[in-house]
This record gives C-alpha cells, sequence and structure tokens, in this order.
C-alpha cells in the first residue's frame, strides 16, 4: 500500500498526472470506497487491501471529461473492463495513467460474516503484503480468525488470471486465486426442470428491490440514461410492482452488456440483497462461447463482438430446444 | 392524441364474406382517438380514395388507418390518397384483414374479432406516427469506373453513350486489363486484340470519357450521388501531352532486364515502356526501380532521344479529387500463386506454365512470336498435357473453394489452337468434370474432341515430375477406364484458379461495400440485384463480383451501366425516411450501431450538446439518411435506446405489442 | 401447473414478421387461402433484426403465450446481413428464457421466404398446437393484469 | 454381426473423414504406388464407405497393399483423405479379428530384418490399448 501512495505522490508531484483515483478507507473496517485524490495530504486514509473489490474503471469514464491526466489503480480484472469501455469509446486512453496493481483475491464481507464473525472492529492480514493465509478479525466477542480463502469473493475463485491488459506500470505481484470452475454453477443450473429452475430465479430475483445498484456500478451498464430510466421503451418502472419486471430488467440489462460484460463480478459484489446476478451475465457468456467460440470482452479492443457481428454458419435459435 | 379515421374495406366478398365489417366499424368507432369510422366496397377504387380524402377536410383527421388488404399491395395508394388530401402520407397504417385475416379464416365472428384487434393495433401505431418527409440529395451527372479492362471499358462506354461523364481509373499504365493478354476468345476464336483495341480506341476518343491510367483511388468519401474521390495519378516521368508516342525512348533505354508484367515476366522488357503495342494511352512510363538514372543517377538517354522533350524525371505523384454521383467496381482477376503447388513441378520446371502464360506463348506479340516452344529449350513439344481445376474447388487453404468457370473452356480452346495449327502434337485433357453451360459451349467442347482429336481423360493429376532427359513425367489416373496412367509430356499447362485482384479489399474498404470470404464484392441481392453493391451508389462490374467469362462480363457490365445511368438521370434522390437516427442526449458514442450497420450510414463527430444545461462535448452517432435503409439493425444493437427508426419506432412497434395481446 | 383443455384456451401469439420476407409469405398463405388459427396475429417490421428483445418481453408481459419472429432466410436478408444479427440476438435471448425456467417452445424463429406460403401456414399451425399443448404463459406474465 | 452401416460410422469415427466432401477428381489414384497391386482403387474407397459395404473394404486386396505413404492425403485437394479411410478399415478388421491388440511381448517375434523399424513403431503405437 505504500508503494501505491509512494507513486502516486511522485507523479502528481512532476505533473504527470493531476489526480489520483484509488480507494479510501470507509466507516468500518471493510467497507473503502473510490475516491480522488489530489493533495499529499489526501492521502492519509488512501488504501489498498482486500476489501477494495471496486473496480475503478468506470469512474474513468467521467475522469475522461476532467482536465488532465488521472492515475488510476486497476486489478488485473479491472483492465479488461478499462479496455472494454476504451473500446466503446467511453474513456481516453491519453487522460489515464495507469497502473496495475496487484492482487490476492478481493474479499466477501458477507462470507466473513457468514462463518459467524460479528461485530468486526478490525481486520488484519488483508493487505496484499501480507503473505497470510488468515485473516485475523478483532471483534467485540474478542478475535477471531479465518482462512482469507475461505473469505475470497466467488468472482476471485474463477479469476480469468492476473495479468493486466492495459497499464502503463505494474506495482505489487499478485496471487493466483483460481480454484473453481466458472461455469459449474451456470451449468448446474440448467441441467435443472423448467420447474426448478424458474422457482430458482424466481426465488433470487424475488428479492430485489430495484434499488439499481447492479446497474450503476457495472462498467457496461455506463449508458448515460438507462432504457429503464427513459421513456423510449415505455419502460421506465419507478417501482416493483409485479413479479414480471424484475425479471424484464435483469433479462434485459444481462442482454444489453452481452458480448460487452467482462464477468468482474461487481453486480454481485454490490448487490444489497446477495443476489448472484453475475449467473445472467454468465450464462450469455458461456452461450457465446459455445455457440461462436470463446470470447474474453476487454481482452483484445479490436476482436470484432460477438452479437455485432456473425458468420453464415451460426446455429440456429431452435438450438436451444435441441441442447440437451 | 391523433384525430384517427378508420376505412374498413369489404373488398368486395373478399373481406366482407368473412368479417363482418358493419361490426368492426361499430366496434373500432368506440377507440379512444377514433373520430370517424366508415366501410365501403372498395376502398382502393377512386370513389373509395374520394371518401378518405373528404373525412380528412370534413373531420381534420391527423391520421388515417385502412383496414384492407396487405400494405404490399395498396399502401402506397392510400399515402397518395392522403397526401393528395393534404395529409402526410405517412400518417396511414394499413390493417392487414385479407391476406392475414378474411382469407385465412371460415369463421365469421373469429375473423371479425381478429380483425378488430388488427384495427386496434394499426390504431395504436398510428397514434404515435409522425410525419415524415423523404430527403433529398443532390447527384453529381459523373460516373467512377474503378479498373479499365473489358468490364471497365464497356460499363465507361455504355454510361458515356447516355451522355453522362465517366472518368476510368486504370492502376497500369495501359487500359486493356487481362484481356489484352489473350490471344483468342471462346467460343468463336476471333482473336482478342482484335474485337477489345477498337472498344479501347472508342473509350479514348470519347469526349465524355477520361481515362487516368497508371492511377489509383486514394480515398472514397460522401455517399450515393455525391461521392468524392481522390485520385493518385503516379508519376509517370513522361510528359502525357508532349510524348507522341513514337517509341524511340525505349528502343533506346539501356536497361532492358525488367520482367515484362504483360507477358507475365516470360520476356523482359526496358524501363521505360508501354505494356504492349496498342496500349492506350500510347504513352511510356518510367518503371524507376529499374531506371538507371533513378537508381544510380546517370544515364538519361530517354530524355537525350526524346524529340519531344517530354521525358520529366522530376514528375510527382498528382492527387486528383473529383465528385462522382455512382462508382462502378471493375477490378478483374489475377490467376493464383502457384508456390504451394509443388506435386506439379510449377516452380521447377519452366516447361510447366498457366494456361495465362500459354496465352501469352501462342499470342503473336508474346515472348516466342506465337511459337509454341517449350521455354527451357526452345524445342517444339510433341506432348502436351493440361491439367484442370488447379487450385479451384479445393477444401484446403492452398487453393479457392469456389469453380473458376472459366478453364473448361479456355482449355477446350488452347487444345483446339493446338492441335490445328500443330497436327502432330498429342494434346491430351485431365479433367475432373467438364463444365460448359452457356450458348455454343458444350458444342465447342465437343469439337474439340470429335474433331481436333483432343484427348479427354477424367482424373486429377497426382503429380508432375522433371525427369533427367528433360520431359515431364506425369502421373494420374483414368477413372473411367480403372487404370493409372503414367506418360511424359513436353509441356504442362496448368489451369490455375482466379481470384480477385489483391486490391480490391483496400477499396472495398473505402467504399464500405461488403467482401465475401473468396474477397469477391458482394452484390445487394444475390438473385435479384446481382450487379449493385449493398452500398448505395456503388456497382459491380465483372470478374470482382465472381468468376465470369467474357460475354457474361461485358452482359455485367452494360447493367451495370443502365444502373449506374438510372441513377445519375436523376437530379435529385428522394431518401427513404423510415430511417434510423440517434438521440443524442441518449447516445454514448459507443459504436456499436456502426458496427452493424450494413451500408456504413453511421458515423461519429465530436458535438457540444446541452444536456439539461450541462454543456459537454459529447460523440456521437450520425446517420446518414441517404444511406441508411431503414433496417434497424442499430437500433437493437444501441444499448442505450438512443437509435430509433422513423416509421417502425420502438414505442410503435410496442404499442402494437400491447394492443394485440389486450 | 395446470392446462386447460384445447377447447377453451385460445392462446394469444405474436407473430413478427420482416417486410420482405415472411410477411409477402404470410400474404402468399393468404392469397392460396391456406389457413391457420385466428390466435396469430402478425406486426410488420422491416427486418427480424429489428425485433428488439425487448418486444418479446414486453408481449410476454402483457399476456402473450407465444412469440415467433419469421424473416428471410440467411443469405436473403433483404439488407444482406439483418437476420445474421437476428439469429445472435434470439439465440441467445431464447437461451437465457430457457436458462430462467420458461418452456422454450413458447419462442421460435423461422426463416419464411415470400414464396414459402405453404411454410407460413404450417409453421404457424404447429406453433398454435405447441402454444396450447404448454396451456397459458403465467411464468412472464403480469399476473395482475390478467383476467 | 455388426452391419455395414454401423461399420460406416465406425470408419468415419475412426479416421475423421467426411467422405461426402469427396468431388471424385481421381487425385488420389493418380500417384498411388501401389494402384496396380489394388483391386479396390484409392478413389474407389470412399464410394464403398458412402454404400457402407465395408465387409468388401476388408475383405479386399487393397487393405494390405496401401502402404500408409499418405500421398493421397497429402494431396486430396477436398481434404477427404482415402488413406484414413483404408486405414480405419483396416483398424476395423483388426480389432473385429477377436479383440486382439498387439502387446509388447509380441514385438520380438515379429521382428524380420526386411520390416522398417519405423513400421513396427508406428504399428505398436496404433494398435496398442
Amino acid at each position: 500500500m505504500q508503494e501505491l501512495i509512494k507513486r502516486a505522490k511522485e507523479l502528481l508531484a512532476d505533473g504527470t498526472v493531476v489526480r489520483v483515483l484509488g480507494w479510501k478507507a470507509g466507516d468500518l473496517p471493510y467497507n473503502p470506497e473510490p475516491a480522488y485524490f489530489a493533495k499529499d495530504t489526501d492521502f492519509a486514509d488512501f488504501v489498498y487491501n482486500g476489501f477494495c473489490g471496486a473496480n475503478l474503471s468506470k469512474y474513468m469514464i467521467e475522469a475522461s471529461k476532467m482536465e488532465g491526466k488521472t492515475l488510476v489503480f486497476l486489478k488485473p480484472c479491472d483492465t479488461y473492463s478499462f479496455n472494454q469501455l476504451l473500446k466503446e469509446h467511453r474513456v481516453e486512453r491519453e487522460k489515464a495513467y495507469i497502473i496495475g496493481v496487484g492482487c490476492k483475491g478481493k474479499l466477501d464481507i458477507e462470507k466473513i460474516k457468514a462463518l459467524g464473525i460479528k461485530g468486526i472492529q478490525s481486520i488484519s492480514g488483508a493487505e496484499l503484503t501480507d503473505e497470510a493465509e488468515t485473516l485475523t478479525v478483532q471483534t467485540l466477542y474478542g478475535e477471531k480468525t479465518c482462512a482469507y480463502k475461505d473469505a475470497m469473493l466467488e468472482r476471485c475463485h474463477v479469476c480469468k488470471g492476473k495479468e493486466h491488459k492495459i497499464y502503463d506500470e505494474l506495482l505489487l505481484t499478485s496471487r493466483d486465486t483460481t480454484d473453481a470452475d466458472r461455469f459449474a454453477e451456470v451449468a448446474r443450473i440448467e441441467g435443472l426442470s423448467p420447474e426448478e429452475k424458474f422457482a430458482f430465479f424466481q426465488k433470487e430475483l424475488g428479492k430485489c428491490i430495484r434499488c439499481n445498484a447492479c446497474r450503476n456500478v457495472c462498467p457496461a451498464c455506463s449508458c448515460r440514461k438507462c432504457v429503464f430510466d427513459s421513456n423510449k421503451f415505455d419502460s421506465s418502472q419507478k417501482a416493483n410492482a409485479d413479479s414480471f419486471e424484475e425479471k424484464m430488467f435483469h433479462i434485459i440489462r444481462a442482454f444489453h452488456v452481452a458480448g460487452r460484460c467482462t464477468d468482474c463480478g461487481e453486480c454481485s459484489r454490490v448487490c444489497p440483497q446477495g443476489i448472484p446476478l453475475h449467473l445472467f451475465n454468465r450464462k450469455f457468456i458461456k452461450d457465446i462461447d459455445e455457440f461462436y467460440g470463446e470470447y474474453q470482452a476487454g481482452e483484445d479492443v479490436d476482436a470484432d463482438a460477438p452479437l455485432t457481428s456473425f458468420t453464415f454458419e451460426d446455429v440456429e435459435p431452435s438450438v436451444v430446444s435441441t441442447r440437451s | 392524441m391523433q384525430r384517427i379515421g378508420v376505412f374498413v374495406c369489404h373488398c368486395g366478398s373478399n373481406i366482407a364474406a368473412t368479417v363482418d365489417v358493419e361490426k368492426v366499424v361499430e366496434i373500432i368507432r368506440q377507440e379512444p382517438g377514433v373520430v370517424h369510422a366508415e366501410d365501403y366496397q372498395y376502398m382502393c377504387s377512386e370513389v373509395g380514395q374520394a371518401k378518405i380524402a373528404d373525412a380528412i377536410h370534413e373531420k381534420g383527421l391527423t391520421g388515417i388507418v385502412v383496414c384492407s388488404c396487405s400494405p404490399r399491395m395498396h399502401e402506397t395508394t392510400f399515402r397518395k390518397a392522403a397526401e393528395r388530401a393534404g395529409l402526410n402520407p405517412y400518417m396511414v397504417e394499413i390493417a392487414n384483414i385479407r391476406e392475414h385475416c378474411s382469407w385465412i379464416h371460415k369463421d365469421v365472428e373469429e375473423a371479425t374479432k381478429k380483425a378488430v384487434i388488427l384495427a386496434r393495433a394499426a390504431i395504436a401505431k398510428v397514434n404515435l406516427n409522425a410525419p415524415l418527409k423523404p430527403g433529398e440529395s443532390r447527384v453529381t451527372k459523373r460516373a467512377l469506373i474503378i479498373g479499365g479492362g473489358i468490364a471497365g471499358i464497356q460499363t465507361a462506354l455504355d454510361i458515356a453513350d447516355a451522355g453522362y461523364e465517366v472518368d476510368i481509373v486504370e492502376k497500369t499504365p495501359s487500359i486493356g486489363g487481362r484481356m489484352s493478354q489473350l490471344d483468342k476468345t471462346f467460343p468463336t476464336l476471333d482473336c482478342s486484340a482484335c474485337i477489345l483495341t477498337p472498344k479501347m480506341v472508342e473509350a479514348s476518343a470519347h469526349e465524355k470519357i477520361t481515362i487516368y491510367t497508371y492511377s489509383e483511388v486514394e480515398k472514397v468519401t460522401g455517399f450515393v450521388g455525391d461521392f468524392t474521390v481522390d485520385i493518385r495519378k503516379k508519376a509517370r516521368s513522361v510528359d502525357m501531352d508532349k510524348c507522341t508516342g513514337c517509341g524511340v525512348c525505349q528502343e533506346k533505354c539501356p536497361s532492358k532486364k525488367a520482367p515484362s508484367e504483360f507477358n507475365r515476366g516470360l520476356s523482359n522488357r526496358s524501363a521505360i515502356y508501354t505494356p504492349f503495342a496498342q496500349a492506350i494511352p500510347n504513352v511510356p512510363v518510367i518503371d524507376r526501380e529499374h531506371c538507371l538514372k533513378f537508381q544510380k543517377g546517370k544515364c538519361g538517354v530517354c530524355a537525350k532521344v526524346c524529340q519531344a522533350g517530354a521525358i520529366d524525371y522530376e514528375q510527382k505523384d498528382e492527387i486528383v479529387t473529383e465528385k462522382y454521383g455512382a462508382i462502378v467496381v471493375a477490378t478483374g482477376f489475377d490467376v493464383i500463386k502457384l508456390d504451394n503447388y509443388d506435386e506439379y513441378a510449377y516452380s521447377q520446371s519452366k516447361d510447366v506454365i498457366t494456361s495465362l502464360e500459354l496465352e501469352r506463348i501462342m499470342n503473336a506479340a508474346g515472348p516466342t512470336k506465337g511459337h509454341l516452344e517449350r521455354l527451357s529449350d526452345g524445342k517444339a513439344p510433341r506432348e502436351m498435357v493440361f491439367i484442370q481445376c488447379v487450385g479451384s474447388r479445393c477444401a484446403d487453404d492452398r487453393g479457392k473453394s469456389y469453380c473458376s468457370k472459366i478453364c473448361c473452356m479456355y482449355t477446350a480452346k488452347h487444345a483446339m489452337l493446338i492441335r490445328d495449327k500443330y497436327p502432330d502434337v498429342n494434346v491430351t485433357v485431365f479433367y475432373i468434370d467438364v463444365r460448359t453451360p452457356g450458348k455454343n459451349f458444350d458444342e465447342f467442347y465437343r469439337r474439340a474432341v470429335e474433331d481436333f482429336g483432343v484427348n479427354y481423360i477424367k482424373g486429377q493429376v497426382g503429380k508432375v515430375a522433371p525427369q533427367p532427359n528433360g520431359r515431364l513425367l506425369v502421373q494420374a489416373s483414368d477413372l473411367l477406364d480403372n487404370r493409372q496412367i503414367k506418360m511424359e509430356a513436353d509441356m504442362v499447362v496448368l489451369a490455375a484458379a482466379i481470384e480477385p485482384n489483391p486490391d480490391v479489399r483496400k477499396i472495398a474498404t473505402m467504399l464500405t461495400a461488403s467482401i465475401d470470404t473468396n474477397n469477391f464484392l458482394t452484390e445487394a441481392h444475390a438473385k435479384l440485384r446481382p450487379v449493385e453493391s449493398p452500398t448505395a451508389g456503388v456497382f459491380l462490374s465483372g470478374v470482382c463480383q465472381g468468376p465470369k467469362d467474357i460475354p457474361e462480363t461485358v452482359a455485367q457490365a452494360g447493367a451495370a451501366a443502365v444502373k449506374a445511368i438510372g441513377l445519375l438521370a436523376k437530379d435529385k434522390l428522394l431518401t427513404n425516411p423510415c430511417t434510423a437516427h440517434s438521440d443524442e442526449l441518449l447516445c454514448n458514442g459507443c459504436s456499436t450501431c456502426a458496427n452493424v450497420c450494413p451500408y456504413g450510414a453511421i458515423t461519429y463527430e465530436v458535438r457540444q450538446v446541452n444536456d439539461h444545461g450541462i454543456r459537454e462535448d459529447r460523440r456521437l452517432a450520425v446517420v446518414n439518411e441517404a444511406l441508411c435503409q431503414g433496417c434497424g439493425a442499430c437500433t437493437v444493437a444501441c444499448p442505450s435506446g438512443a437509435m430509433d427508426l422513423k416509421g417502425f419506432s420502438n414505442r410503435q412497434i410496442l404499442a402494437e405489442v400491447d394492443a394485440i395481446c389486450q | 401447473m395446470s392446462i386447460e383443455t384445447n377447447e377453451t384456451f385460445r392462446p394469444k401469439i405474436v407473430a413478427f414478421c420482416c417486410n420482405w420476407c415472411s410477411y409477402a409469405g404470410a400474404d402468399l398463405a393468404g392469397s392460396s387461402r391456406l389457413s391457420y388459427p385466428a390466435d396469430v396475429k402478425i406486426i410488420r417490421v422491416p427486418c427480424s433484426c429489428r425485433v428488439n428483445p425487448m418486444f418479446i418481453l414486453r408481449a410476454f408481459e402483457k399476456g402473450a403465450d407465444g412469440v415467433i419472429l419469421c424473416g428471410c432466410h440467411p443469405g436473403d436478408c433483404h439488407y444482406s446481413t439483418g437476420n445474421y444479427y437476428a439469429r445472435r440476438r434470439m439465440t441467445l435471448l431464447f437461451s437465457m428464457l430457457d436458462y430462467i425456467g420458461v418452456e422454450n417452445g413458447r419462442t421460435r424463429v423461422e426463416w419464411v421466404s415470400a414464396a414459402e406460403g405453404v411454410k407460413f401456414s404450417a409453421t404457424m399451425n404447429e406453433f398454435v398446437e405447441k402454444i396450447r399443448s404448454l396451456g397459458k404463459n403465467v411464468r412472464l406474465g403480469d399476473l395482475r393484469c390478467r383476467s | 454381426m455388426i452391419t455395414g452401416k454401423k461399420q460406416a460410422e465406425l470408419i468415419k469415427e475412426i479416421s475423421g473423414v467426411n467422405p461426402l466432401k469427396c468431388m471424385k477428381c481421381g487425385k488420389c489414384s493418380a500417384t498411388c504406388p501401389s494402384y496396380n497391386e489394388m483391386d479396390i482403387k484409392p478413389h474407389q474407397f470412399v464410394s464403398y464407405v458412402l454404400n457402407e459395404d465395408i465387409e468388401a473394404l476388408m475383405q479386399s486386396e487393397s487393405l494390405w497393399k496401401c502402404l500408409s505413404c499418405f500421398a493421397c492425403v497429402e494431396r486430396c485437394p477436398r481434404d477427404v483423405k482415402p488413406g484414413k479411410l483404408i486405414d480405419a478399415a483396416r483398424q476395423l478388421l483388426i480389432r473385429q479379428r477377436g479383440q486382439e491388440y498387439l502387446s509388447p511381448d509380441e514385438v520380438p517375434e515379429l521382428l524380420d530384418p526386411e520390416i522398417p523399424q519405423q513400421l513396427l513403431v508406428s504399428a505398436f503405437r496404433r494398435y496398442r490399448r
């Protein structure tokens, strides 16, 4: 963390950048938030630890409109999002000085809580530089520990790899965290009967309160004005009026980001209701891989996106009913 | 809210027998927004149309729904009727209650119910209709032809004869193209030069035709009717106006080791050269790569001997910018490289040649002055073998997947000419299939077999191996006789596949014309619009669209000319008003829409917008209404819903959906 | 899930047809008097690629029991490439609907040329039969508005 | 006894060849070094598979005359590879013979100064379990 601060201050001092986009400590030990830093003194609450899951690439849309360059810290997975935004002309490369930061997997406070650790006062072991495999948590009820792996976000277990796809320089080394099959859960659901599938999604989506957090955090969902807020489709919805609307919202949201979603997992991370929203996006990714060849959004800025290209031999939509 | 009038047609008994039209009128009259509803025997009749006009005037209608036959039948009729009565024609919608209702249902109650729903959907749509006006764009009455072969020349002549200015841009120093390299042409065996040269002369003498040889298209902007094109005139190093074409410079030029492109590298030419005797223009160019003056700095013989003082070593490339209404692509073809066909020993033996090389050998102006001889030792061949389908109909990446179409016929021609001129030479043709569709084509092939004794064997040659005795061992199998053949030949001629001129890819990109996996330009419709590119104002002539022989090329050249003339004859183009348009406040500038547009109608510009008081520069999609054909691919690709289609807007279609599902 | 009997259940079916091939195919079915159930209502769109997944979901929301999209055969699109994009979009959308448990027989894409009146009619008959066997769409409907 | 249809399927599976791609050009037979000893010629292999007459192919002389030089595979313009087909037929026959596969112990007795080493190695590689 200190390396990041030191380097950021240097780049500010020599005029390479005029501001820094990073994370600052939140009001709890586990909720740092994205923030700008411009002066030396700002860096007092700069943090970079296992709870800095927030993908800063989307903030670069606004930063690209500001005067001067912005230093942005991007984790390996965040660079895919940045690339995708670059492809869509939403961010400007020249406006960004990208420091690719290492990552040893990001933490999910809900998982820690689910382990029965309550009344958290402080957490150690979450720093990237810590070699520790365990987190030590000081709670109102005394010191508790848990394995770092057990507290990791789902997305880090299926990490795309710790290689930065775009950067100006790299700081800190990463640790591989991939230990699960990215599509296992999607495949499990595909194997259910229609009734079971429907029940599963009815239960999950029934929790949706239409707070729009998933949309607002999503780097692909970066429209100036969302179709669900405009009158273009008579689709602006103020309240969660019936059981269909959240299905429509989530299907359309996933469809709009299909072929553009880098699977950064932010939607699921921020959902206050704990809905596994990534299961929608990942379903599309799995289908695209199977039908049209493997495609990773944000990997190659020049690649043709799956929904804006085609081949003459593409599968017919009836494949859905014939596929086992 | 619109003031809508609904007109229900009986269509005699076609509709009225199954749909209770009075009842439809009665129900529809109650719909919100409907201020007038009536039925009539034949709405499309003059009386029927007059009823619409009257109602427009009397009731102040702003929208019309006609419940009648398919809009494909009478939409235009009713739109025109409304227009005559002062209503915007695009405020008319049709509910198809004949083809989609009365004709397919038998039960009156059911059909009536459906007719009402279809009418409601049309009413819901027309409620959201907005008056549309076709855009206008002017037409520059000048055509550009890219490529000066027979296709380009024919298209140019046809357009020029219709009275329009035409420019031909040809990459090489002379027009004439592939056809000028041919010796004779099938199926009548006329000498190629004898029929081509007059056309070349006619084109160059035509007052409406300007020819830019040794030139290339550099940049294309604009759209149908209004293209702006930059043409690079490469430095010829010879003043076109001063040169008299006497040819002394070529004679005296000391650098004579440059391979002749015209003779397919089988002979050499001087550094200053015209590609062939009948070249048009008859003005040489200096090939700077082989010129001693340019390479070593000294020589200057040509300048010394030129009495006209036409040699200009200082000449530079020149860019000409010109406007055009139509562009015809006629870039033609080349034969594929045979580097990957080791088994035919093409690069090992001088006596294995391509058919195009044989054309040059057979030609009196060719490297052997028209004598059939082996290029290795100059001896007359006794045994000649022709191999068909070399690189055509190939599933692997060495060749092409398609049939090159012309090889069967030119091989029959070669075989026949050789047997005619040199009766003592045995000619064997190894074929897979003999494909001779075309007028007098099969008769021609049969003559080669029956009258000229050409030996046709079904079976592809597997290997050609040069022998120590200087001959070529040809190994094949006769599939019909079930025997393996090993024969010695003196010359082997390969019918190499043809492929589009490699430059076409660059040109297609400039024109936003689409191209298939084989680099052939794609036609707007494979059956119904074969000479038009999907990009409006761009037409296709000759082999750039697909393999063709000369008669087909000339026919297509004429067809392309007619299409171009049809465009140039108009002063202004009315554009389809049902085009896409982007809401600047919603547009993300993400380029997704442009990626799916088949017409290249969407571009981006950075413009200041005022978004509820926030002024900022944004990258925005701009639809060129002259290019947009209104398919709507972009509207669905657009994630923010900024892109919408006039006449088929999101809200209009949703209103129809709602009305149907009500 | 209870299936209503075929006699009483009349499904609502929305058919999106492209103007150039399928709508003309439907016209030909009409002029050839090839019947199909009145449950099918056609909406004309310029091209299959104009159909937004939003339209299909909206139809289901408003009570449609089945939605079918008809376009020109691949390779024959009037706009040359529209149906290729539609094919990908619909494949993914249908797969997603299947994934959340909507019976996959409720959605269909069929390529119908202007000459295929017989195919149009046969397709519609088949599709209506399928929807009738599936019964009323409850999983994607706005249940408040159902009578 | 498995049917010709099943055998044809097996041949296609083992060889990975789609015989429908053949355009009957005969380039395979053109340079086949064993052509004259073969009763069924290389370009005909495809027809036998298409006609599901695998028994005839398996009983043919050609089966054992093919040198597996793969010139036909190399040259085939349609990617049909007749050599692979005959090879598959051979495997089918060998598998049929009581499912016996070559075991390492059998190798020494097969050694014959006339047999190229390479053939043994490749045969072993192919037929071992």
